[in-house]
């Protein structure tokens, strides 16, 4: 039954590109990451205003980012959108496709965050003279961080596992892509795509220890 | 505004696509919070140290891309064990694991915040350690638990849009199929986009209603 | 179940009675989806030809280019009728048989881009189906320029969408497809602009690597169909034109 | 009869019991003093078999409680525990909290449980309370509903552990009453407590623990009126 | 000088302050009692215009709070304010809450801001605590912070709402002392308290609040001594 055999140093003698396609997925990730907080706390923001139509966009952002597959997001991103003459790279899209979601996860993570800061925090920061824009800035947002700091790491995860769904793009630089294409060369399926499961899993192992890492530097109180 | 040239068997056709999300995804559900609870148990009863292999095994299918999950397992299943197993098993398969993995997660935090008081005052009524578990700490999780989980079954459902690896063809690959031949990518997508947001986005709703009220008592 | 277990594969298959054909079908006309969204096209006519000469009835399975040899790895298929390119690479893994068809390969442009010829696509952004035959080569040729940009997509279908919106500039791809899906109409704004000078494509069908008995017969019947005449007749159906020619000058096989 | 004899029980390297003895005889009410730490809860964790000991032996009419033949599960029915975390089932209403345990461990039915429960729950003053979750009750209420769930299962002895300290002062009161008319029914008791009066008023012995040493045992009148252990005088005069 | 006049407010439809008319003078302590909800927090949150009010005109040194062209961030700088519940920012060491004001409100530089930080907390008596997080100190001296906290902006005017009332009782003391200081300093200060000892021996007048309505004010003497309102009388008699 076990007659298979296994190739290793076929796919070993690759692992150099899968390693650079490791970077591009790590580079995509950290981007996306950065750029969806900045959008998540904007569409916070947009949540807490009083206008109804930024509210409401606010809303569909996160609702659409929180309610359909990924894959599709970013199908959107690049085939979609195309429909009204605009062209992003296989990377754009891609990226854009992971920051949307992210700023919508992130976006409700904040609000939960938001929910456990008591409002007398920024009430104490207000009579101190500051405006309310400093008070979000140097007192709510930086607990809010330290709340949502775990959630962060969790989405930081999912946002290097959803690189992977860049090949539908047309993406081949990602470790996802480059090991699909090793694939077309050599169809060692299993052994390659071994080898990919054991990068991502080593990525994410050191995102969450790195996080627990910065935590504790960071949070001392 | 569309203009489309969409057939009422092209809809059969995505509705085809439809069933086969919503069968994938209920399968893998109800298998994956079996195991899950199971896994969950064991992790509580046995402790950080003597779960830890456990404990690593679900985290792969928490620390792997579910695309290469389902790859692998084709191929591990298929070339190495030459099992003859169809797409939908496989598919299934990796989902219920996939599942289970994070629904461990839930009920070992479920089962954590039930205190350990309560706990002992059931034990020292005389119950024995199943019908703690059955009448106290099953009821007092699934309150923790709940509204996790329905987040956890909506993400399985829009995971479940990357089973076409394995020839399975459900509502997202339907939709590309039909992309293949109509040529209208935006009005097909927002199709697909909107089936999965109607189902997923009042369960979401529901689930954080359950959460809002339950924290209140 | 015992004994079929010791049976060879080409028992198997005469013994359940079904033969399980790995087919591409967003490549068109090897391979696509009727307005019912009922698979057709030359490779499915030739699946159904093999099962009927093997006396059984033909499953078509859908399998994309890139999942078309772990379908038969995983015991998904029987048979790849794929427009498979038989390379020595891939036959490390599985059996070939020898070439069912030969594709030329030829290029498609947007029409905006101006793009003539095979060279003009230097400096531009062209694609293919990842892991085929002429994805592979025009990425070497792309590196070779120097200029320019390569990006895979995961379907054929995924290519020409990209192309008519303009994502990418050009493509190379089999003939056939290519001058099958101008033809059809669906995709506005794009032509087949010429050759492209690579080395014709020979595609074989395949099955697992030390299957004899299945692969002997797999040979015998690709030969069948060229002496009876069905290849012409099917190529005639689907593509039309020049029948190319299936022997390789100047080598035995 | 309880009788505990010469048990040792660590957590980990730490020593909770050095060697406690005590008999508790039928119908009596022992109250157990001491400062925090001292080991007061493990011994009646203990005694109902819901911590393991490391030595010594503990017998509940005459059963070894930690014996690998005895059923604990029939044990715990004889003995019920009250502790001073209120443990109301938050699920369940005051009722079914009641009736859980008579219905699932003595298998009692529905009817059956219920008549037992109400009359329990009469008694301890909540009958107008059936229906109520726990969450609607003051601490005092969710007290005594704990101790009618474990009335219901007509245990022979009752262990209590500090069942008033997590209570409102204006609480506190009618718990106690609730324990002395236990104790004047005749029910075998071990109550923990910081409540001297209550000590002195119901018990028919006090014993003072110190660092996991029962330093001292007595009548009451004895041990707060002549304490012999200087421990004991000293803690006597810091909680007064 | 803090003028009130005539001012009233509502949440919704409920009318929390009814037409208050009060002026507070430079160096002049006044203390505010009242039952709960009868609108002190309110009218403190209005003067250094955390609340909007409905009608009527609260000044400060001449300016008017509510006005649309007063810039209220400005006004704030010179009214300090600490509230009942402990408003430490738990993500900035002791030193850090009490810099981080100065710094970016009035735009000080980090050595200056540290250097009248350090002065106001070892005012406070909370010297040797800079470096500690919120966390690790009591509420009497997270109390002590957030008051060397509003003091590092130098304010003219100091409003204190019921500073005490969550802190457990050991630890009134050492903040009322730090109120006193304050007030023997010559601070001008408005103090909601429900601490009558305080109010008597702190300050220069009393108001007594009920429904929203400043029923009496007067000197301590006076109006603990020899109450006019009906009300005043009931409520002196009902903390007592
Ligand atoms: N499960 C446990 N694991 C480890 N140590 C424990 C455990 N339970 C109790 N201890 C320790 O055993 C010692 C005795 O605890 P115990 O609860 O019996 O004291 P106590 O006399 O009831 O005190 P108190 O009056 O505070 O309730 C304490 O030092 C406690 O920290
Ligand atoms: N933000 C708000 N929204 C609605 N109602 C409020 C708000 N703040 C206070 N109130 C109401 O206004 C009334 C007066 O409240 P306020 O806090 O001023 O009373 P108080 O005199 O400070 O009472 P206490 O002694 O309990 O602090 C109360 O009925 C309160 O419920
Ligand atoms: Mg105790
Ligand atoms: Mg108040």
């Amino acid at each position: 039954m076990f007659d298979y055999t296994f190739q290793w140093n076929q796919a070993l003698a690759r692992l150099p590109r899968m390693l650079d396609g490791a970077v591009v997925t790590l580079e995509v990730a950290v981007l996306s990451m950065l750029i969806g907080i900045v959008f998540a706390m904007i569409l916070t923001l947009m949540r807490l205003s009083d206008s109804r139509p930024l509210k409401a966009i606010a809303a569909t952002w996160i609702e659409i980012a929180r309610n359909t597959p990924a894959l599709l997001q970013i199908y959107m991103a690049h085939f979609g959108v195309a429909s009204f003459g605009i062209h992003f790279s296989p990377f754009t899209s891609l990226l854009i496709g992971i920051t949307f979601n992210n700023a919508g996860y992130l976006a409700e993570n904040f609000r939960g965050a938001l929910k456990a800061i008591p409002d007398t925090q920024a009430r104490a920061g207000r009579s101190l003279g500051m405006s309310s824009l400093q008070s979000f800035r140097y007192i709510i947002v930086p607990q809010m961080l330290r709340i949502s700091f775990l959630p962060m790491t969790n989405q930081m995860v999912w946002a290097v596992l959803m690189t992977s769904l860049g090949v539908t793009v047309g993406m081949n630089t990602d470790l996802y892509g480059v090991t699909q294409d090793l694939n077309a060369l050599t169809f060692r399926t299993f052994e390659l795509f071994a080898i990919a499961a054991v990068i991502f899993y080593i990525i994410t192992k050191i995102i969450t220890l790195g996080a627990r890492l910065i935590a504790s530097r960071l949070f001392r109180y | 505004m569309f203009e489309t040239s969409l057939t009422a068997a092209d809809f059969l056709f995505l509705a085809k696509g439809a069933g086969m999300t919503i069968i994938v995804t209920a399968i893998s559900v109800v298998i994956g919070t079996i195991l899950g609870i199971l896994f969950g148990v064991i992790r509580v009863q046995l402790g950080a140290i003597l779960s830890a292999p456990l404990t690593f095994f679900l985290d792969i299918f928490r620390s792997v891309p579910l695309l290469i999950q389902l790859v692998l397992a084709n191929a591990f299943l298929g070339m190495v064990l030459k099992l003859q197993l169809s797409g939908f098993f496989v598919a299934c398969m990796v989902l219920s694991l996939y599942t289970s993995a994070y629904c461990a997660e839930i009920v070992r935090g479920g089962i954590d915040a039930v205190p350990a008081t309560t706990r002992r005052a059931a034990r020292s009524l005389g119950m024995t350690w199943v019908q703690d578990m059955r009448h106290i700490v099953m009821p007092l999780a699934t309150r923790v638990a709940l509204p996790s989980w329905i987040g956890l079954a909506l993400g399985v459902m829009k995971d479940s849009a990357l089973v076409y690896v394995v020839q399975v063809t459900e509502l997202l690959k339907s939709t590309q199929i039909l992309i293949t031949r109509l040529q209208e990518p935006l009005f097909l997508l927002l199709i697909c986009g909107a089936f999965y947001f109607i189902i997923s986005f009042p369960l979401a709703r529901f689930g954080g209603y359950l959460e809002k009220r339950w924290s209140n008592d | 179940i015992a004994g079929a277990a010791h049976a060879d594969k080409l028992d198997d298959i005469i013994g359940s009675g079904k033969l399980r054909c790995a087919v591409v079908l967003d490549f068109p006309p090897m391979g696509m989806r009727d307005d019912k969204n009922e698979p057709i096209g030359f490779d499915v006519d030739y699946c159904n030809d093999l099962a009927a000469a093997l006396g059984v009835t033909a499953e078509i399975v859908e399998t994309p280019f890139p999942e078309r040899i772990p379908a038969l790895m995983s015991g998904r298929v029987d048979v790849g009728v794929a427009s498979t390119s038989d390379t020595l690479e891939r036959a490390k893994t599985v059996g070939f048989t020898v070439p069912y068809f030969a594709f030329e390969m030829a290029v498609t442009a947007n029409n905006e881009t101006g793009i003539a010829s095979y060279e003009d696509m230097k400096g531009h952004t062209v694609g293919a189906v990842a892991g085929t035959y002429e994805a592979i080569a025009l990425e070497a040729q792309v590196n070779e320029w120097g200029d320019g940009t390569f990006r895979p997509y995961q379907t054929q279908a995924d290519v020409f969408l990209a192309l008519s919106q303009g994502q990418l500039d050009a493509t190379v791809s089999t003939s056939t497809v290519a001058q099958a899906t101008v033809n059809s109409g669906n995709f506005d704004g794009i032509s087949v602009v010429g050759k492209a000078p690579f080395d014709t494509d020979y595609v074989a069908l395949f099955t697992n690597r030390n299957e004899y008995g299945l692969l002997n017969y797999l040979d015998l019947f690709v030969n069948q169909q060229v002496r009876t005449g069905r290849y012409a007749e099917l190529y005639e159906k689907w593509v039309g034109g020049d029948l190319p020619s299936l022997v390789v000058p100047d080598v035995y096989r | 009869m309880i009788e505990i004899q010469n048990v040792h029980k660590s957590f980990g390297q730490l020593e909770v019991l050095k060697g406690i003895d005590l008999t508790v005889s039928k119908g009596e009410v022992v109250t157990v003093i001491g400062g925090s730490g001292s080991g007061k809860s493990t011994l009646l964790t203990c005694i109902n078999g819901l911590e393991p000991i490391n030595s010594g032996k503990i017998l509940v009419d005459g059963v070894e409680v930690h014996a690998k033949s005895t059923n604990v599960n029939a044990l715990r029915q004889k003995i019920g525990i009250v502790f001073q975390q209120w443990n109301a089932f938050p699920h369940l209403t005051v009722i079914e909290n009641v009736i859980l345990a008579p219905r699932k461990v003595l298998g009692m039915g529905k009817a059956e449980a219920e008549a037992i429960a109400e009359k329990q729950l009469r008694h301890v003053g909540l009958g107008d309370k059936l229906t109520t979750y726990p969450s609607r009750l003051s601490g005092g209420q969710q007290q005594r509903m704990a101790i009618a769930r474990a009335l219901a299962m007509s245990p022979d002895y009752m262990l209590f552990d500090e069942v008033t300290s997590a209570l409102d002062p204006q609480l506190v009161g009618e718990v106690l009453e609730t324990l002395k008319m236990l104790a004047e029914e005749g029910m075998t008791m071990i109550c923990v407590t910081h409540e001297m009066g209550f000590a002195r008023d119901v018990s028919n012995r006090v014993a003072y623990f110190h660092k996991g040493i029962m330093a001292e045992i007595g009548a009451p009148a004895q041990l707060f009126g002549d304490p012999q252990h200087p421990e004991t005088r000293s803690f006597l005069a810091s909680v007064r």
